[in-house]
């Protein structure tokens, strides 16, 4: 039993850092009705640029944060100014290609201003288990995967404040309802957007340095992004909390599922068809196939609004 | 194939007298009891009138009043609550689309749906889709059976567009034609799948005065040349108390009149809710 | 002034309703397709069959069918790369398993079970739309290329997981040059994009089309949505599987289920909307803009390097090549998100009328 | 029409002029031309740039200090492949009409690339040469006279690590009853030790069992707390790319130690490591060469190259896949030399260099006069045998560097060559190809 709990537990932990990822994608879509599929070349351009400027100036890890958070956020204007301003009213699925397009192009620059080397990110915690829950209960709760928890925590929380408590917040709210009638009562889209592709890039660099502390900073934390779009899909595009509690699912699920189902399948195989096959590894696509099934029984996701055509 | 009545002569542009009584006939669909909700949002309640071969029956009634909901339980888009359509002697708890298209309902949209990307050409041959019958592979290789049926249908679908009088736009995708010419593309889409019953929202919402009597001409003409029966829901009250045999009228989901176009406007309950009395 | 079509009048509905109707159109693709049949083998290279034109002609018709998919249909899929490699690896066990089984009905049965792939993931398509339909066939992405690793079956139990394509044999004539290699794909590609043309102006392409645009209008007409988009599904899937097992027999001579990866689903979508959605000409136009434009690039930086003698740091071309390809997708959306094929229809507009300027 | 719509359309128009004249520029004639299909972009870029920097930077010295093979310069043209099957066909089609006497040898550095391109380069002639990747029943040269597996193989690895384990164990007896887990990238070439690892199981006597990471594998939890709950007595590591740094993070995790982790060669460098950062020491990898700047060759390259500012990047500089590299193109100069000694002292063309592989001999002796003392084992290549060495050595990260932390060794050699004939006949077989040794 204290095996099912520590593989729960663990992956309700890894379920928050798909969440952090997942984040930056709904701000996007939630303003500017964008699938921006250059989030995870962000989070890895950020990630680069951080490690990069601590580097080459021996900056610490607060004077790297900062700077580095200044990138993301003149590259929050930028991409308004150049891609997203002339393909205003263009369909959804053009912005989706122009933004797999802008992945490539970010892709290419961090590797060009940075190189390609790995490196390692130290946030000066160390991913070890916590040692008095480990003796007490013999349960294994890492300590770092329980700090990137309360990062994400306070993240949300932030989010939460700036979306409900601000002007710019509450106009923001606005424009993801309704834009042309935000457009009609005088709020300025062009900078609501820049402005929201900015804190995507804030929420890409938090991502960007928990994953990277994790894994090394190196071109592979553009592959974080894929684990987050089973998180959308269960949590709905439109939806903070979706994103949140879509993430613990999958994260706890696809763990779940990964250590008891190929057994239970590979011994099912055999006794009944005598197919001696080895199934684990199901990982790799259970939290898509979890979505997929999911979305059959609700199309519109957890917390994503129901629709009716009207006709 | 000239036989089956195509609108052959419907090129002509004199409008023919209209004459209740030498067309009418019996009852071909009835709505009993319909009552319709979205989550808790009642937008038709107890709703029953019927519909007899030949006529033009009109649905009037304030915005919001339930009438373009009424077209959608008819055809299968919205399925009731409650309640029975029965066509042609048939009962039906609910209709489904295709089912409807097949027994002959044609119908337009309020706001104009047609195929936007596609051509005029494509769009009227689109609503020849049930008369086709060619399999994939005939299709694939263009051959045989599958050409003499493009063609045979491409000649139906031309009589439409002469009777329209839409030739010089005809490969023109619709998404590019101005609003009236699409409303008329419209009704030539629904045409082509020569309905007996056809089911017609707003077809004149939006349009000026010549181009709601090219309209009214037209509906008039398909009603007299091949029997069709329309259901129609219009706002232009001068035009519904002119084209229609009998009119119903809704008002906040539920039926407040129903009659000849005269027995209505001498109804009290329906000068009420047009002139805004509270309830 | 050639190209007009004035005096070419129609006097039959079977005359306008040709693949071409216009006379000069007619001759321009007669014509390209005797250079490609005949011309071509008499002036290309080795280089040219094997690394540009191979790719280039099984790309456009990988393209062909994600654009029936996408571009008629209106059905976003991310899953291309997996149908091609259940194309090319039903075709390899075909081949395998079936004594005396000719080469062209292997790659038949094995667009076939990819057709068959292709139907069980677009069922959810019936109630999910958009992004989420999208995200969706990523499942079939992800799990295909991991069940074809997985049971060793598929590959024969070898040990790298790697198959060697066998041999394409046709009536005891071995196509096993490049250059018959390349005759051998053109003609089954030809044929192909005519099919799928003929489809697109028939009964079944006009319902692709009406339920793309309009679902709820489609069904009042009496379509049936769910049959015409599982069509959709059947026939697209079906090109990409035989995409998939011309790609593992012509092109490259082996099947690796992981290199059927995401990454060329994307290139082959890239193709799809770089070339035009819902444009046959335009996969073609896509499927070589996206084959030829990283070649080029490198070929002119290194070239551009040798003579200028500047030494940039080894790599450098590789992600400058990123950067150039992802700022001229941004760029094509912004400029033409119609495609290459709009701006050739712009061509030939002007063409028409040229030389006067409206 | 808009200004940029002209502007497209003839960027198209000159894109498809350009199109028309791919230039096959011949290199300076005269020079032995060598053919790169290289990667150093994508998700495996950061490998890619270590071996093929160490790789060119070798030619380099080689041109500088000696003025070429003989007085043959060498000439050569990286393509990029991205990792990427097609982009590699491409690549090989490309270099392989660059020069008259083609590429000399390619080196994939791709399993995938190398199956792609195996049958083309049979009817070209052109040797590949696949330094601990690619098809390891190719070590048999009578089935495939053009690939040379060269060093060593998986299945020398993978029964090299267990000889390895057990000589950490106090001998192989001590085996029995041991648990192993092996950990794998959940791809043909994860799976590829299963069948002598499940040999030596049973031979051995130990529990095997072996646990798939999914690709990228980022995420490793489910993986780790079944090992936690297995408590094995060792853990191989077969991983690749971000796998192994995260399998190496998350043995931190859950408490495992990483003295007691080794992996194989593709999951022993300090790109792995590095990433890792603490968590990375004490680990072991089996290794084909190894590392450091101890070695005359490396002195030669940064005196006679970098000093004079012509070196890749120069942190890379005695890194694993940097040395690997460097031995690699060690390898094909070599190869290159012998075939001049039968085909005369000018460019030689990729038949010649397939004898003067097939024929490569380099004792310890050699070795050290071509100053790579220790960093490769000493080689002797035949027809029979294509890799020509099958050892492996171990080495270990102190939290800096690796460190050799064996002497070269042998895994069970009769196994693995047992294994090879029977793919190879199957192979064979399949291909209708009559095995046997050209003169």
């Amino acid at each position: 039993m204290n095996f099912f709990f520590e593989v729960l537990i663990g992956g309700l932990l890894a379920g928050v850092m798909y969440s952090l990822v997942a984040l930056g994608f709904v701000l996007i879509y939630k303003a500017s009705g964008v699938f921006n599929f250059a989030q995870g070349a962000m989070v890895f351009l950020a990630a680069l640029t951080f490690v990069g400027l601590q580097e080459k100036f021996g900056l610490p890890l607060w004077g790297a944060f900062p700077l580095t958070l200044g990138v993301m956020v003149l590259l929050g204007i930028g991409i308004e100014r150049v891609v997203l301003r002339p393909l205003v009213n263009q369909p959804q699925i053009t912005l989706f290609m122009a933004t797999i397009g802008l992945a490539f192009f970010l892709e290419g620059v961090a590797q060009i201003v940075w190189g390609t080397d790995v490196r390692r990110l130290d946030l000066g915690l160390q991913d070890e288990p916590i040692e008095s829950i480990m003796t007490n209960f013999n349960l294994l709760v890492s300590k770092f995967d329980l700090a990137a928890a309360f990062v994400a925590g306070v993240l949300v929380a932030v989010l939460a404040v700036f979306f409900n408590k601000t002007r710019i917040g509450r106009a923001l709210r606005a424009v993801a309802d309704d834009h042309q009638a935000a457009l009609a009562v005088g709020i300025p889209l062009k900078q609501i957007w820049a402005i929201v592709w900015s804190v995507a890039g804030f929420v890409a660099l938090v991502a960007g340095l928990l994953w990277g502390a994790r894994n090394g900073v190196q071109f592979a934390l553009t592959f974080v992004a894929l684990k987050a779009l089973p998180v959308l899909i269960l949590g709905g595009f439109e939806s903070v909390l979706g994103a949140i509690v879509g993430g613990l699912i999958v994260g706890a699920s696809e763990k779940l599922a990964e250590v008891y189902l190929p057994a239970l399948m590979s011994e099912f195989l055999l006794k009944h068809y005598d197919i001696s096959i080895n199934l684990a590894g199901i990982e790799g696509w259970f939290a898509y196939m979890l979505a997929l099934v999911f979305l059959l029984v609700r199309p519109e996701g957890l917390f994503g609004e129901r629709h009716i055509d009207r006709v | 194939m000239r036989a089956e009545g195509l609108p052959m002569s419907m090129g002509t542009n004199e409008v023919h007298p209209h004459n209740p009584a030498r067309r009418i006939g019996e009852t071909v669909l009835s709505v009993e009891n319909i009552s319709l909700a979205f989550g808790g949002v009642k937008a038709l309640t107890d709703i029953s009138f019927d519909v007899r071969a030949r006529e033009i029956r009109a649905i009037i009634g304030p915005n919001g009043a339930g009438k373009s909901s009424m077209l959608n339980c008819i055809n299968g888009v919205y399925r009731p609550q409650e309640g029975v359509i029965r066509l042609d002697g048939q009962s039906f708890r609910r209709m489904d689309p295709h089912k409807a298209a097949s027994m002959g309902i044609a119908r337009t949209f309020q706001n104009i749906a047609l195929f936007k990307g596609m051509s005029v050409l494509d769009n009227i041959m689109t609503g020849r889709n049930l008369k086709m019958s060619s399999n994939l592979l005939l299709q694939a290789l263009y051959v045989g059976p599958n050409r003499r049926e493009e063609l045979e249908h491409r000649e139906k679908v031309e009589h439409i567009i002469d009777f329209l009088q839409i030739e010089s736009v005809r490969k023109t995708p619709v998404g590019r034609l101005p609003y009236g010419v699409q409303k008329r593309v419209e009704l030539g889409r629904a045409l082509a799948a020569e309905p007996r019953l056809l089911l017609l929202d707003e077809p004149m919402a939006g349009m000026n005065m010549e181009e709601k009597q090219d309209m009214c001409r037209f509906i008039l003409d398909v009603n007299d040349e091949f029997g069709t029966t329309i259901v129609l829901i219009e706002h232009d009250m001068g035009v519904v108390m002119d084209i229609s045999d009998r009119v119903v009228v809704l008002d906040y989901g539920k039926k407040i009149g129903d009659g000849t176009p005269d027995e209505v406007r001498g109804n009290q309950a329906v000068i009420d809710a047009y002139l805004g009395v509270a309830h | 002034m050639l190209y007009r079509e004035s005096g070419q009048f129609k006097t039959s509905y079977a005359a306008d309703q040709q693949l071409f109707p216009i006379l000069q159109d007619r001759v321009a693709v007669l014509a390209l397709l005797a250079f490609a049949l005949v011309g071509v083998p008499l002036v290309a290279t080795d280089y040219w069959f094997t690394a540009i034109l191979m790719p280039f002609l099984v790309f456009s018709l990988a393209t062909l069918g994600l654009n029936i998919l996408t571009g008629y249909a209106g059905q976003l899929s991310l899953g291309t790369a997996a149908f091609m490699a259940v194309g090319a690896v039903a075709a390899y066990n075909f081949q395998l398993r079936v004594p005396g089984i000719p080469i062209l009905v292997s790659f038949v049965l094995g667009g076939l079970s990819a057709a068959a792939v292709g139907v069980l993931f677009g069922l959810p398509s019936l109630r999910i739309k958009g992004f989420y339909l999208a995200v969706a066939t990523l499942a079939a992405q992800f799990f295909i290329p991991w069940l074809l690793v997985k049971v060793s079956w598929f590959s024969n139990y070898s040990s790298s997981g790697v198959i060697t394509a066998q041999p394409m044999v046709i009536a005891g004539f071995a196509f096993d040059t490049p250059v018959r290699k390349y005759l051998l794909v053109l003609v089954i590609v030809a044929v192909m994009a005519l099919a799928a043309k003929n489809m697109v102006r028939s009964r079944v392409g006009r319902a692709w089309m009406a339920v793309r645009d309009m679902d709820v209008a489609a069904s009042v007409i009496g379509i049936r949505i769910m049959q015409t988009k599982l069509i959709a599904f059947a026939v697209s899937s079906f090109y990409c599987g035989v995409a998939g097992a011309l790609y593992a027999f012509a092109y490259l001579g082996s099947v690796e289920p992981d290199g059927f990866n995401l990454d060329l689903s994307f290139r082959i979508l890239f193709m799809v909307i770089i070339g035009g959605v819902g444009s046959i000409l335009g996969s073609f136009l896509g499927a070589a803009f996206i084959t030829l434009l990283p070649i080029l690039l490198e070929v002119i930086l290194t070239d551009v390097t040798a003579m200028t003698g500047i030494s940039l740091p080894p790599g450098f071309i590789s992600m400058a090549q990123l950067v150039v390809f992802g700022a001229l997708i941004i760029f094509f959306l912004i400029v033409e998100p119609h495609g290459l094929a709009r701006l050739w229809q712009i061509g030939k507009e002007k063409l028409r009328l040229w030389p006067f300027p409206h | 029409m808009q200004p940029w719509k002209r502007t497209l359309i003839g960027l198209v128009a000159g894109l498809a002029a350009a199109a028309s004249t791919v230039p096959a520029s011949a290199q300076q004639a005269g020079t032995q031309f060598i053919g790169i299909t290289g990667y150093r972009v994508g998700p495996y870029g950061a490998n890619g740039a270590a071996f093929f920097g160490g790789f060119t930077d070798y030619l380099a010295m080689i041109n500088e200090r000696d003025g070429g093979v003989n007085g043959v310069k060498l000439s050569w043209e990286e393509c990029e492949t991205e990792y990427n099957n097609a982009k590699g066909v491409e690549c090989y089609e490309r270099l392989k009409t660059k020069s008259a006497t083609g590429p000399t040898a390619i080196h994939p550095m791709s399993t995938g690339i190398t199956y792609a391109i195996l049958d083309k380069a049979v009817t070209d002639k052109i040797p590949l040469i696949t330094l601990g990747y690619g098809r390891t029943d190719a070590t048999d040269g009578r089935v495939f006279p053009w690939v040379f597996p060269i060093l060593s193989n998986y299945w020398d690895a993978a029964t090299g690590i267990v000889k390895f384990i057990g000589e950490k164990e106090g001998g192989a007896a001590n085996l029995k009853g041991k648990k192993i887990v092996l950990l794998y990238h959940d791809s043909a070439y994860g799976k590829e030790p299963h069948p002598v690892l499940e040999a030596e199981a049973k031979k051995l006597g130990f529990d095997l069992k072996m646990i798939p990471v999914p690709h990228p594998g980022n995420e490793q939890q489910s993986q780790w707390l079944q090992i936690r709950q297995y408590q094995p007595n060792w853990v191989i590591l077969w991983g690749w790319g971000v796998m192994s740094a995260t399998a190496l993070q998350t043995a931190q995790k859950v408490g495992f130690p990483r003295d007691k982790m080794v992996g194989n060669w593709w999951a022993g460098s300090e790109i792995d490591t590095v990433a890792a950062g603490p968590a990375a020491t004490g680990y072991y990898a089996a290794s084909l060469n190894l590392a450091g700047k101890g070695f005359p060759v490396v002195k030669d390259i940064e005196d006679k190259v970098y000093a004079k500012g012509k070196g890749g990047d120069a942190k890379l500089i005695g890194t694993v896949l940097w040395n690997r590299g460097v031995g690699a193109a060690m390898i094909t100069v070599e190869a290159v030399r012998k075939a001049q000694e039968k085909y005369g002292k000018k460019p030689v063309s990729g038949e010649q260099v397939r004898w003067g592989i097939e024929n490569l001999k380099l004792d310890a002796g050699r070795m050290k006069a071509l100053g790579f003392n220790t960093m490769l084992p000493p080689l002797e290549v035949s027809c029979q045998d294509h890799g020509g060495s099958g050892q492996v050595r171990f080495q270990q990260w102190t939290g800096t560097e690796w460190k050799s932390a064996s002497d070269w060794m042998k895994g069970d050699s009769a196994l693995v060559r047992k294994m090879i004939e029977e793919s190879a006949a199957k192979y064979a077989a399949e291909k209708g190809i009559k095995p046997g040794c050209a003169s």
